[in-house]
């Protein structure tokens, strides 16, 4: 339904959500184990469980829609969800575009590569194929820091993990957290390259303005924390698909 | 809307630019060459080939670039057969614009009226002769609006070149958008850039239609 | 009088439906066989089978006392000494007048193209279009066309002329350049199978008439007769309607 | 293992879910052609007009959807629609409006050149008998040039069910969509379910659009 | 004898090309006013002028005294009282015959079904098609079409009636049938405007000749004069040609 531009911000805003009973939350369905559809056919993952908690919480329903990592920003922007909750990785660009709440979870970039030919220095993969998803932190970071990658650039997720495994590119880089999830389900391939680039977090992000949500989502990750919610999640959620290399504390955090 | 913005992205979508005129070109090609030969098979109704080209113009006609992009790209390897995705990308359009070319030739030949085909047998041409010196000029010259029109739908196609990470313009637009969030100037140089191909190619093309088929028919 | 075309209980059918029945006729040299009818009698449809256009169910065909194999190759290297005009003008759009009359005697019977050149000349000079050689079929007028197209049917010196209707799709002020064209043929001795409306010319050429009716031979009579004395009652009401 | 690949397909929920998901694609498609088709009938009565502005609108219009591609449409709507016009609709809306102003903007020009191609003497005998000018088409053009437009409609709305597998472009949980959460669900018991996935999808598809050119082609002959 | 259409000064040009210059003349009720001239002439420009399907540069038409304010509006009024057929056989092919000749009635003068449909069947009563009310167009010869079409302009009671050419198209067997209604017509004190190549049958019935040349009228004759003594030596050209 039409609505005005201004109307539209408020659209957003705590007490408009309430009013209208349901949120909309932008989530993938394609990674797991964040967001994504199990073989039932049940959305589910780590991204998930939260967003149910954020909308139990606030006492409405959930309406989720599936973006992929290039139009998160936009589906925000345009008003198509209220919140993102797709691990969505705070960096410096998206700061301008939307307003970031308290991060729940650490990330850096990870590389991997099939165990028969390692990856182990961003140095090998020079003037070589790198497999990413357009739009993601990975991405980022070797356009602007890393020129001489040839970079093949995806839509979503599916298709990047398909084109490695079909050996399209040497290696892939994307956040190392679902990496580590990804080799343990394929473990012909390994994580050669477990962290490059600066540490990152990954956060809620709600529209730009978006005061109302906003100071809500920081008061509720607070408040999460306090009740070891994310621990539990990450038992539940990601422990099951990550390998002995992954610990918690390098995935949660929980003393902020 | 900020000129500097799409300033600083113009190299990046000239590169795109480029390779989606390559591979158009290419496609386009492979395309005619195609459709030439399978309409030819059907003219001529030379058996078994002919129902080999029926079978694969419902095919490639009824299924989604998209789809048999997926399936060329993501499939086939698992079947043990990997091609790059430039080459994916141009057997698929050539696989797709075959058969639109093949209808477009088939439709000029089949437009050319009994009476011609009579009145060169009544002069006593052979059918090699009849293709060469009737069938052929003729059909073509009908055969161009439909050519015509399929190189634009084909150059077209090339924008789903993008979900095989081919970085032609469509792909390049959305990488931006993804890197740096300025969607509007993306989505504008992105539409400027089909727009600067293919008006002045349409034009183009309409202007060659009216004088190949004023210079074979004279109307 | 030597036979040159002797047909013998041809019968044709376009599905179930029997458009020639039983057709038997001669045509000597030299004669004008002139064939009459209503509408969906069948005459055009016998003229095509007389060159093959058309295949027939039975029925066979002598030509100079040879009888006919009726296959493809066999009308194909016929059809050089079978001359045929059609109502539409059809000559081919993609070649200029010279092309399209020389195109037969160079390709099929391989003419120098200086020798079917000249010969086109002397042709086109008989029929007042000797300027026109050039020029492409768009630019003429329909009767223009209809005489180029007796032209490419005579450069390759045919033993017989066939012609279906040539003058029905003409303005009525260019039907009289192309039946002279015709006439004097006639006087050239030509022989000519003729189909037409214009029942005041058929009378002035035909040396005998077929009357056609259904798919039937309803009569064959000498041309002298036939439109003052016509035996059947069907002919006489037909010549009737032509004169209203 | 290829050929032990297709029991993906049939293994749990999979093939209800596919459909499922064709069912999304079918039903954009659906509205897509009905309203692009109504609109488009009404848009090409219009284009016969002799009104200059009016035609050259309405032309512009046409050429507008027929040189930017679809995918591009698509995301024009999806990212610029909510943002300029505040009009915020799911992905599988807008892209119902893109289909159907589409088909709208085809449809059109099928339906101009069905009326135009209603022979000349026909709306001469039509003005002649003193018809006025909507009594001429609801009477005489528009009957007559459904049957000159039917084999060129087939086409376009084959053409139209062909493209919605772009609906994955912009995030609609169409067929391939699903599909994909198939192949990623599974990718670890069927490492070809890729193969399986998308030969399945792509034979959907021939299932769907071959009717409708068979019919373009019927149509065509008689 | 009272004046019902009067013509005076129609100029009228495709674009650049003058068609039809400073035509003027007059038909009155009951009249029979035939129009010849080669082909190109612009008889039909002429005739199609008349009934407002041409625009026309200069010039003004009269009808029953009135001036016509060539406004589309007054045209598609005055069009009921102007009864057309043409050449081409243009029945609606997605009508039925009943439905063809009853549209003009029923949507245009508001009669009643029952009414329109009666006078249709009288009609074809007339014209020996009573029988063929529920068939389609396709179903029929070219002359029944031809008869149904001008049925179909009689239908309106039109005060007059413009034929162009009504018979070119046919087969020459069903061209009688044709202009025997036509004749009939005029019998009945229709008043006519007749485009037409049936030199005869003009001679028939034509009151007056309008004889066109380039556009221009070369002379207007009285009916019993012009075939036998035209007055300018183009008719005389003309009639020749008309009559090989
Ligand atoms: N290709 C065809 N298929 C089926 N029937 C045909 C075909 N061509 C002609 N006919 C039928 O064969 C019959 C004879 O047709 P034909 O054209 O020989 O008649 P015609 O005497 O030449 O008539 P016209 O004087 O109108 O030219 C007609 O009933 C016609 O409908
Ligand atoms: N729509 C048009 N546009 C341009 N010129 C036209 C058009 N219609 C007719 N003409 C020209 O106007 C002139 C008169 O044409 P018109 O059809 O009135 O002649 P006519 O006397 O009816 O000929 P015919 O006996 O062949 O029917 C011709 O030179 C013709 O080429
Ligand atoms: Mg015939
Ligand atoms: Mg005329």
């Amino acid at each position: 339904k039409p609505t005005t531009a201004n109307a539209a911000s408020n659209d957003s805003s705590v007490s408009a959500i309430k009013k209208r009973g349901t949120i909309k939350i932008a989530v993938f369905q394609d990674l797991p184990p964040y967001g994504w559809v199990n073989k039932k056919g049940k959305l589910t993952g780590y991204d998930l469980a939260l967003a149910r908690q954020v909308a139990k919480d606030l006492g409405v329903k959930t309406k989720f829609v599936q973006v992929n990592a290039n139009n998160r920003v936009d589906a925000l922007n345009s008003n198509k969800v209220d919140i993102v909750l797709a691990n969505f990785t705070v960096t410096d660009e998206r700061k301008q575009v939307v307003d970031f709440a308290k991060p729940y979870m650490k990330v850096s970039v990870g590389v991997i590569s099939p165990k028969s030919k390692p990856i182990t220095k961003v140095s090998q993969l020079k003037g070589k194929d790198l497999i990413v998803t357009k739009g993601t932190t990975a991405e980022n970071y070797f356009t602007a820091q890393q020129k001489d990658v040839n970079l093949q650039k995806y839509d979503s997720k599916t298709q990047q993990f398909n084109a490695l495994k079909n050996g399209r590119g040497v290696a892939l880089a994307d956040d190392n957290s679902y990496l580590y999830a990804w080799v343990k389900n394929n473990p012909k391939y390994t994580v050669g390259i477990k962290s490059i680039g600066p540490k990152q977090y990954i956060a809620p992000a709600v529209k730009k303005g978006n005061k109302s949500l906003l100071t809500w989502t920081n008061k509720e990750i607070t408040k999460l924390n306090k009740a070891k919610f994310f621990e539990k999640s990450y038992n539940s959620q990601l422990k099951p698909y990550f390998g002995s290399e992954v610990k918690a504390s390098d995935i949660i955090i929980t003393n902020k | 809307m900020s000129w500097q913005i799409i300033q600083q992205s113009l190299p990046m979508f000239q590169k795109g630019f480029i390779l989606t005129l390559q591979m158009s070109a290419l496609g386009i090609l492979g395309a005619i060459i195609l459709g030439l030969m399978c309409s030819l098979c059907q003219y001529f109704k030379i058996p078994v080939l002919k129902q080999i080209v029926g079978a694969y113009i419902e095919l490639s006609r009824n299924t989604p670039l998209l789809i048999q992009l997926f399936f060329i790209y993501y499939g086939l390897p698992g079947i043990g057969l990997k091609l790059s995705a430039y080459t994916c990308g141009i057997i698929g359009l050539i696989f797709l614009g075959g058969s639109y070319m093949a209808e477009g030739f088939s439709g000029g030949f089949d437009g050319i009226p009994n009476s011609q085909i009579e009145s060169g047998k009544a002069i006593g041409l052979s059918q090699g002769q009849l293709t060469r010196y009737v069938v052929f000029p003729q059909g073509f010259a009908l055969s161009i609006p439909a050519l015509a029109a399929n190189i634009i739908f084909l150059i077209k196609e090339t924008s789903i070149f993008t979900v095989i990470a081919i970085p032609e313009l469509t792909n390049t637009a959305l990488d931006l958008i993804g890197l740096y969030y300025h969607t509007n100037e993306y989505l504008l140089v992105l539409v400027v850039g089909y727009a600067i191909i293919l008006i002045p190619l349409s034009i183009i093309l309409t202007w060659l239609e009216r004088r190949i088929r004023y210079g074979t028919f004279g109307d | 009088m030597t036979e040159l075309l002797r047909v013998e209980h041809l019968n044709k059918a376009y599905g179930e439906v029997p458009v020639l029945q039983d057709i038997s006729f001669t045509v000597n040299t030299g004669e004008v066989q002139v064939v009459l009818g209503p509408s969906g009698s069948g005459k055009s449809t016998l003229i095509r089978c007389l060159n093959g256009l058309e295949p027939y169910q039975s029925g066979t065909i002598y030509f100079q006392g040879q009888k006919i194999d009726p296959t493809p190759k066999n009308w194909q290297l016929l059809r050089q000494k079978i001359g045929m005009v059609f109502q539409s003008y059809d000559l081919f759009p993609n070649l200029n007048i010279m092309d399209n009359i020389t195109l037969g005697p160079i390709k099929v019977q391989k003419q120098s193209k200086a020798t079917a050149q000249k010969e086109a000349l002397r042709l086109l000079d008989t029929v007042g279009l000797a300027d026109y050689t050039a020029k492409f079929p768009r630019e003429l007028s329909g009767g223009q066309k209809q005489r180029i197209a007796i032209v490419r049917a005579l450069a390759l010196h045919p033993d017989f002329m066939l012609f279906d209707e040539v003058t029905a799709s003409l303005d009525p002020e260019m039907v009289r350049g192309v039946l002279e064209i015709m006439a004097n043929l006639a006087k050239q001795k030509m022989t000519m199978i003729v189909v037409t409306h214009e029942m005041n010319f058929a009378q002035q050429i035909a040396d005998n008439v077929l009357f056609l009716d259904d798919g039937h031979i309803l009569e064959s009579t000498p041309g002298k007769d036939f439109f003052t004395n016509p035996q059947t009652d069907r002919a006489k009401e037909f010549l009737q309607s032509m004169d209203f | 293992m290829a050929h032990s690949g297709i029991n993906l397909i049939f293994e749990g929920q999979n093939l209800p879910r596919l459909l499922g998901g064709l069912w999304i694609t079918i039903r954009v498609a659906l509205i897509a052609i009905i309203a692009g088709g109504v609109l488009g009938i009404f848009l090409g009565v219009l284009r016969t007009f002799k009104n200059r502005l009016l035609r050259f609108i309405l032309r512009l219009y046409l050429e507008f959807f027929r040189i930017v591609p679809t995918v591009v449409l698509l995301f024009l709507f999806y990212y610029i629609l909510p943002k300029s016009m505040n009009l915020n609709l799911p992905a599988a809306e807008v892209a119902t409006l893109v289909f159907t102003l589409w088909m709208a903007a085809e449809a059109s020009d099928i339906v101009r050149g069905a009326l135009i191609s209603v022979p000349q003497h026909q709306v001469d005998s039509g003005l002649a008998i003193g018809l006025n000018r909507s009594q001429l088409y609801y009477y005489v053009l528009i009957p007559q040039s459904l049957k000159l437009m039917l084999p060129a409609m087939m086409n376009l709305i084959s053409r139209i069910i062909k493209t919605t597998s772009l609906l994955l472009l912009i995030s609609v949980l169409d067929v391939i969509n699903v599909g994909q959460q198939i192949i990623e669900a599974n990718q670890k018991q069927y490492p070809q379910g890729a193969f399986w996935v998308y030969g399945v999808i792509f034979v959907l598809y021939f299932l769907i659009c071959y009717p409708f050119s068979l019919l373009a082609k019927k149509l065509q002959k008689d």
